[in-house]
């Protein structure tokens, strides 16, 4: 069936081996009109080099501050439906398994009410419902609930949708419950996540290890990533199976072929803390020198291994450019055992609400709020003691606010006699 | 009981959260949870994970174009029940998962992957290019300068052979946003793609005091180039334009102060940021390419710098070095030089923490 | 012409400048100028620099209090005109240099140093710690939180054997400044003393418009804590105490606004600075120690303090490692351990640039 | 003699092995007043822990605006010799070489006109005369310069007096003339010195390597750096001696025994580029990966050498930290070759002068100027292009200053045509 618009441009992204979003959509577009448009207004954009989005309104499911996008397009009169083409953000299950079941529930709901297009997933982590109209919001939203056991995920000044690395369920090196952790946190606080109540949006990102596989460190206002306080553990057997070229270097990531491990060069001298040493037989580490960069275990992931006194690092402050410029994260609390239920992490975490909620400015983000009224203030209302672990470097800038309760007289002077001892 | 539009109060259902993760997961993988003893790439986007107890999970990575439409996710599915008992993942950068708990599973899997025309590439893992992040462009959002799948699947077409290979020094991790406001995390990317604007918004006089609220667009603007301002007979604003560094942020507090421009608008290129904490800390990204213009459908331009600078990097860095890593080591002097990218005003900074960035030693190569 | 008091524009001389350097060089300095091909240091504080031409000086350093008088200047101008042909230098530490052209001559000027008392100790060569450049402090400026000399001369008594000799990892180069203003140029150095007030200035209403320019003093303070305000019938201003950090900024430009205080004020000491580009960049000095109370004349504290850290540094580091690349290796963590100071709120910064100094990587030591 | 105050305290300052100043001042107490009082001042001082200086009034030599820093005492009442005790600041000569003649005449116009106390040197490198009064100013400037041939230094506003380090006068290291440099600066530009024309005060200093002897890159406004663009000269012989102990590495700061030199640990490991290597008898350098630190040459001062192809390396805006805080130089001119007559150089001095005179505000040093206004500024103000060296890093926000010059349509857009391709 041809399409109503021609796509000469798109037709282009139709070529080359990576698979095409737009031979994706062409085949929704024969059936549904909403994806048939989509196409033509975005063929004008590619003529137009410019975007043919509006502003959205506000528009969303009852009781809910967040979970969509509205979305106008701005030439209804070429491209009517697409008039409306508002996106729903599903709360996606945490590290993003699923059943077939489900994802065919959620197509058929989509195929039905929506334009059939998704993005899996949007960038902060959840399922993207991409583009239906206003009247089908509240339709949709109820099978989702009732048919999926599904709900929306976050949008606006409101805890974002939390997601976190596949963790524990495959990877060896997590050293916490990421999925435990995103779901706990996306239970407890779900009247913060649907009701926009905080100065700008918050966003938790949970990774199992320092290797940060949610990029949480860059982009998580509060960044949970797993570690350990004690040893690395090591089998020297199959250190020596790395050397020895029994063993593939780095489970295969540079080359599947079997090769000797160049030790020295590419474990020893790597290091970041020079804490290792091998003397031909035996791999020494010194760990109280370890930073937990992770750099040896993932070369030699049979051999090494993140210890077994495990918890968290806690970071906070990581953003986007908007306004003050990008952060990222900044170490707050440099361990904290992560376990069910999880108590002293959430008083960490009402304590650090309470305080933004009360000082922040409308869309500043925590790690801004920081910025302006200084790490103190933000130690102080959490209640966590400063640590060397929280900075790169002590101050190099004189320009210390002494506390006015450690000073004799506080901030106050005896002027009279000040000026006994010195005359003007 | 079925949705009634005259009762949406009628057993409505909130604040359920999403389903319970375990849910969801394969048998193998809730029976070895936390029991992951090691893992081994087989070949490019072939993962075997060994368990303590002695079970293994195969995994095959598969590419995909982010905007998925529902005849795709129902193909997912079938290969899906057919191969892995009814479940599939998607990782964080949106590549597709599917786990098989047999060795004798995984032929028939791959082979039923390849089956299917270029929907399926395989790749991903390790030293390779995996899959772009990215975000909406001009499918979705009313700030960016430039689109996001399009672009996208033109460097990946490109770049499609470090998909599927371990081929080069290290992860090297491509993002791309369509604005400042930076979706798709570009700010600590080996390669950022980024959309910018560089006309300072006009001004809609007669439109703003009606759509939007002037104390927020004024606060918006990080650079403080905004002041309230009459117009005529208008509450309006003045934009000191110098003062202007095109974020886009105050449209977004205003639909009355257009900034896209199809010929003023582009791409700017960054590299050498890494999220990981191996080896080196986490590093934003910094400017390579001040501006390239928006050439689609296929925007070669763009393409081709990334192309060269991936491949000046894989011929120059040493195993495990990340883009930033390498940089550190040769120095940006070389890497201009190497790349044959002009070093410009614009690559020096004049923000915030400008300073920061100078050169404050004769430390350099000549 | 003797001066005419009666007419001073009688002859004047203007704008001449320096004698030219070369006037004083001593002959086997002026031949053998850029023809130095290599020297060494024959014992702390004695050195030979062995020219092209086979030429050779010996150079004695001596350590000196900079605040000399004219007798005791005279003094090295006897030893000079006696063993070193009437010429001698300063190093810009501020040690004097006695040089020889001949070996013989090496062992005659080093007795008599010896033999006149402790003015003239030998060392400050190598991984020592050399003289303390510092400041007025007491002695002559309006600013100062602390002495200068007088804490300088407590601290060299006390490390005078690390002057002497080439105990240490590295040199080790201390500074005081005796306020925020440093003129010691303490921002870089291995161990900086910095006088510190604590307390905002008291505002004297009645004085301000007479003795100050009140914009002038407005535009001093680096964090805006100064508004203009009307007290009574002055014209004055008022200082946002939350705000002021103490620098004594807006006393320089007002003598109406006293900051002294002689239970507040007190030291503060800064680690890990250095200058030479050598193996690392420059760096700046960081806080160790917030606060310590002036205690004169002998300042124990703080001498011990700084005992304390230099003997931790010699203990622990590798040659050739400054105090900040020491640091840099062992990490902060491990610096307040091992020296066993508290680490304090104060500790981290919030200036300007505060967010460049906090630990964004997951990387540190438990 | 028995001195008129009791100087209970200071007298402690007696004590111990490194020379005292007290006793010096008390030598010249016993038959001048003013060192008397100084005593006694300092004392109260000690006594107060509160320093008893007043604000300096504006007190100089006719003509010029500068040299002199006028200083009164706050307790006149008490210490009456004191009562005026102004500094005056010498230009010394370039690198502090003196014949006992000229250090005599100068004790002995101070004896006479003075407090007959000094500092050698003050900080920015003048010889500074401690303590005479206003009626003293123009009788010493006056022997200053028909007797001694001597000048004022800088103070105020203006360029302040140059400084260099020993440079090739007995440095073997030292790829300028460092002497020569600061001479040339200082005698061009006496009006500069001694006429505070500039927003604030200007310091040059040069040192004749990258060990920068004289601190320039942290303290001075215009940091002159000597160094070399070609290979580092090596002695094979004299690298083999280090390595076998027959040399004393690193000329024996670090002890003056024979030892042998650990070449892999102590030069190779610690070259911040590794760009060196030691396959047991020869040294290879790859000196285009070289950036010039100066430890393997320091290490072995008698096998390695700097090149021969040498110049400087400019930096402008180092400073302390009042009011932005303080600053290192930032390389602006990577490398220039410094021969007499120094043309290049003068040309950029006065550009830069020009444009921070034009621009800079009341107050602010060169290096404040050039953050607020961007170092693009600078760069097009002095007439030099960008280079990867000036920067650690490019930028890494995205907050770019695009020249609408090169944007088709410069800043303007067209609204209607806007319009027409997308409605309100
Ligand atoms: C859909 C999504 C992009 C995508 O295609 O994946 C998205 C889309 C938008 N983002 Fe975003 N952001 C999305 C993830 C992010 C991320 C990444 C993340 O969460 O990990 C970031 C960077 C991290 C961060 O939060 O700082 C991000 C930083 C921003 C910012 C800048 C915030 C800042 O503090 O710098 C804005 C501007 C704003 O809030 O006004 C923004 C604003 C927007 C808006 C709402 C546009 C606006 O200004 O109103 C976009 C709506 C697009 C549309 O029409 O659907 N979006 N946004 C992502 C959310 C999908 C999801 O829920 O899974
Ligand atoms: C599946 C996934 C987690 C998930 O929850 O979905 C994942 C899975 C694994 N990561 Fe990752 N990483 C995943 C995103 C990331 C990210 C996030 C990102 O790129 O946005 C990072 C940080 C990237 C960065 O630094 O910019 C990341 C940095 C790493 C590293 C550190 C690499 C480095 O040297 O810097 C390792 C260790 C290694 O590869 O040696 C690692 C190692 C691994 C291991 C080997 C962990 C394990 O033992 O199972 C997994 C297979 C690696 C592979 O593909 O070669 N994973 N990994 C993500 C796959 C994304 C994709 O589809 O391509
Ligand atoms: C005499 C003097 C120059 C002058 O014009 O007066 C000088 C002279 C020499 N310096 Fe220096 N330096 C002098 C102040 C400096 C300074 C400036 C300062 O401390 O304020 C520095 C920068 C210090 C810093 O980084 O904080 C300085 C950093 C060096 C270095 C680099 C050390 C390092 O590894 O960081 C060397 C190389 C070395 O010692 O191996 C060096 C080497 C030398 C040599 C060996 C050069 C030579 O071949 O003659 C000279 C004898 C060194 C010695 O004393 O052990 N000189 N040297 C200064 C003596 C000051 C004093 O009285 O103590
Ligand atoms: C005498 C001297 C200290 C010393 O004992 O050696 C000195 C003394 C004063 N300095 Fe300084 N500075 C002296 C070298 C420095 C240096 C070091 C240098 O030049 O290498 C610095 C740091 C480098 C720099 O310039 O940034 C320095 C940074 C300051 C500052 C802060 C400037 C800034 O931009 O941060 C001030 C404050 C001001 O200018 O108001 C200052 C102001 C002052 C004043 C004039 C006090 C004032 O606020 O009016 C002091 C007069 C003291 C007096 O009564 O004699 N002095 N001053 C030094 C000059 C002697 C000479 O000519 O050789
Ligand atoms: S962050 Fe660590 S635990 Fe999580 S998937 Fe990546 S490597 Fe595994
Ligand atoms: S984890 Fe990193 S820091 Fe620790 S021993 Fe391994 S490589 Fe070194
Ligand atoms: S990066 Fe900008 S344009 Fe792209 S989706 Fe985010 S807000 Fe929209
Ligand atoms: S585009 Fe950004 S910088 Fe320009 S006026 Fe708007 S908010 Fe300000
Ligand atoms: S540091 Fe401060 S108090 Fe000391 S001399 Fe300089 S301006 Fe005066
Ligand atoms: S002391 Fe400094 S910070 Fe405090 S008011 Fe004065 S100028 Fe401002
Ligand atoms: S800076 Fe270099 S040239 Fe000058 S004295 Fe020091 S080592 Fe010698
Ligand atoms: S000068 Fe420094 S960078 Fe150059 S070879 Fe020697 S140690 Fe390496």
């Amino acid at each position: 069936m041809a399409l109503k618009h021609k796509t000469p441009m798109l037709d282009e992204l139709e070529k080359g081996p990576w698979p095409s979003f737009v031979t994706d959509i062409k085949r929704v577009a024969e059936r549904k009109p909403m994806a048939e448009d989509l196409l033509g207004l975005l063929e004008m954009s590619y003529e137009h080099k410019e975007g043919h989005w509006k502003h959205g309104g506000i528009v969303g499911v009852f009781g809910y501050g967040g979970g969509v996008i509205g979305r106008y397009c701005d030439r209804p009169d070429l491209f009517p439906n697409v008039a409306h083409f508002h996106t729903m953000r599903v709360n996606q299950p945490a590290s993003k398994f699923y059943t077939t079941e489900v994802l065919r529930k959620l197509c058929d709901i989509w195929e039905e009410k929506g334009s059939g297009l998704t993005n899996m997933h949007g960038s902060t982590g959840d399922i993207i419902l991409l583009g239906t109209t206003t009247d089908q919001l509240e339709p949709i939203f109820y099978e989702l609930t009732h048919d999926l056991g599904m709900d929306l995920g976050g949008s606006g000044s409101n805890m974002r949708t939390p997601s976190c690395c596949v963790g524990k369920a495959r990877c060896e090196w997590s050293c916490i419950d990421t999925q435990d952790i995103t779901y706990d946190i996306t239970m407890r606080y779900q009247d913060e996540l649907h009701r926009p109540m905080f100065p700008y949006k918050f966003k938790f990102k949970t990774s199992g290890c320092p290797n940060d596989c949610v990029a949480a460190i860059a982009r998580a206002d509060c960044s949970i990533i797993g570690t350990w306080r004690d040893k690395i553990r090591i089998d020297q057997e199959a250190v020596r199976a790395y050397v020895g070229g029994e063993l593939v270097p780095n489970g295969g990531a540079h080359g599947t072929e079997k090769r000797a491990l160049d030790i020295q060069k590419e474990v020893i001298d790597l290091c970041p803390t020079k804490c290792m040493e091998w003397d031909g037989k035996n791999l020494k580490i010194w760990d109280e020198d370890c930073t937990r960069c992770m750099h040896c275990i993932n070369v030699m992931p049979r051999a090494l291994r993140p210890g077994l006194d495990t918890g968290a690092t806690i970071l906070v402050g990581a953003k986007a450019p908007i306004l003050e410029g990008a952060q990222l994260g900044s170490v707050v609390i440099p361990f904290i055992k992560m376990e069910p239920p999880y108590e002293e992490f959430h008083e960490f975490v009402e304590k650090m609400w309470d305080w933004w909620m009360e000082e922040g400015k409308n869309r500043e983000r925590l790690g801004e709020t920081i910025q302006r009224l200084g790490m103190k203030a933000f130690l102080e209302a959490t209640e966590l003691q400063p640590d060397p672990r929280m900075v790169n470097t002590p101050r190099y800038n004189p320009y210390i606010f002494y506390d006015p309760a450690e000073v004799p007289g506080g901030w106050s002077h005896d002027p009279k006699a000040y000026r006994e001892r010195h005359h003007a | 009981m079925p949705f009634d539009p005259n009762d949406i109060m009628k057993d409505r259902i909130t604040d359920i959260g999403p389903p319970k993760y375990d849910k969801f997961f394969p048998p193998v993988i809730k029976e070895n949870y936390g029991k992951w003893k090691y893992h081994e790439i087989l070949e490019p986007g072939v993962l075997v994970h060994v368990s303590e107890t002695g079970a293994e999970v195969y995994t095959v990575r598969v590419g995909a174009a982010r905007l998925l439409s529902v005849d795709l996710i129902r193909e997912i599915c079938d290969i899906a029940d057919k191969h892995c008992g009814g479940y599939v993942r998607w990782t964080t950068r949106n590549n597709i998962e599917f786990m098989v708990d047999d060795k004798s599973k995984l032929q028939p899997l791959i082979d039923e992957l390849k089956s299917r025309g270029n929907w399926f590439p395989i790749g991903g893992t390790g030293a390779s290019v995996t899959n772009i992040v990215h975000t909406q462009g001009w499918i979705h959002c009313h700030t960016p300068a430039i689109d996001a799948s399009g672009i996208v699947k033109a460097v990946m077409d490109e770049l499609f052979d470090y998909f599927g290979s371990h081929k080069l020094p290290a992860q090297v991790r491509i993002s791309l946003a369509c604005c400042l406001n930076m979706c798709g995390a570009v700010h600590c990317s080996d390669i950022a793609i980024l959309g910018v604007h560089r006309k300072p918004p006009f001004i809609e006089h007669e439109r703003v005091q009606n759509v939007c609220e002037i104390p927020l667009v004024i606060a918006a603007c990080p650079t403080a180039a905004i002041k309230p301002k009459k117009v005529g007979d208008y509450k309006s604003i003045e934009i000191n334009e110098k003062r202007c560094m095109f974020c886009g942020n105050c449209y977004t507090m205003c639909p009355a102060l257009p900034i896209a421009d199809g010929d003023g608008d582009g791409i700017a290129l960054w590299v050498g940021g890494k999220v990981s904490n191996s080896r080196t800390a986490p590093k934003f990204s910094k400017l390579a390419v001040h501006y390239i213009p928006n050439e689609p459908p296929r925007w070669p331009t763009t393409v081709q710098t990334i192309k060269k600078i991936l491949e000046v990097y894989a011929s120059d860095a040493r195993r495990y070095e990340r883009v930033g890593e390498w940089i550190d080591r040769i120095g940006w002097e070389r890497f201009f030089e190497k790349t044959g990218l002009e070093f410009r005003h614009e690559h020096i900074d004049d923000y915030r923490l400008a300073m920061t960035t100078w050169r404050t030693t004769t430390q350099f190569k000549f």
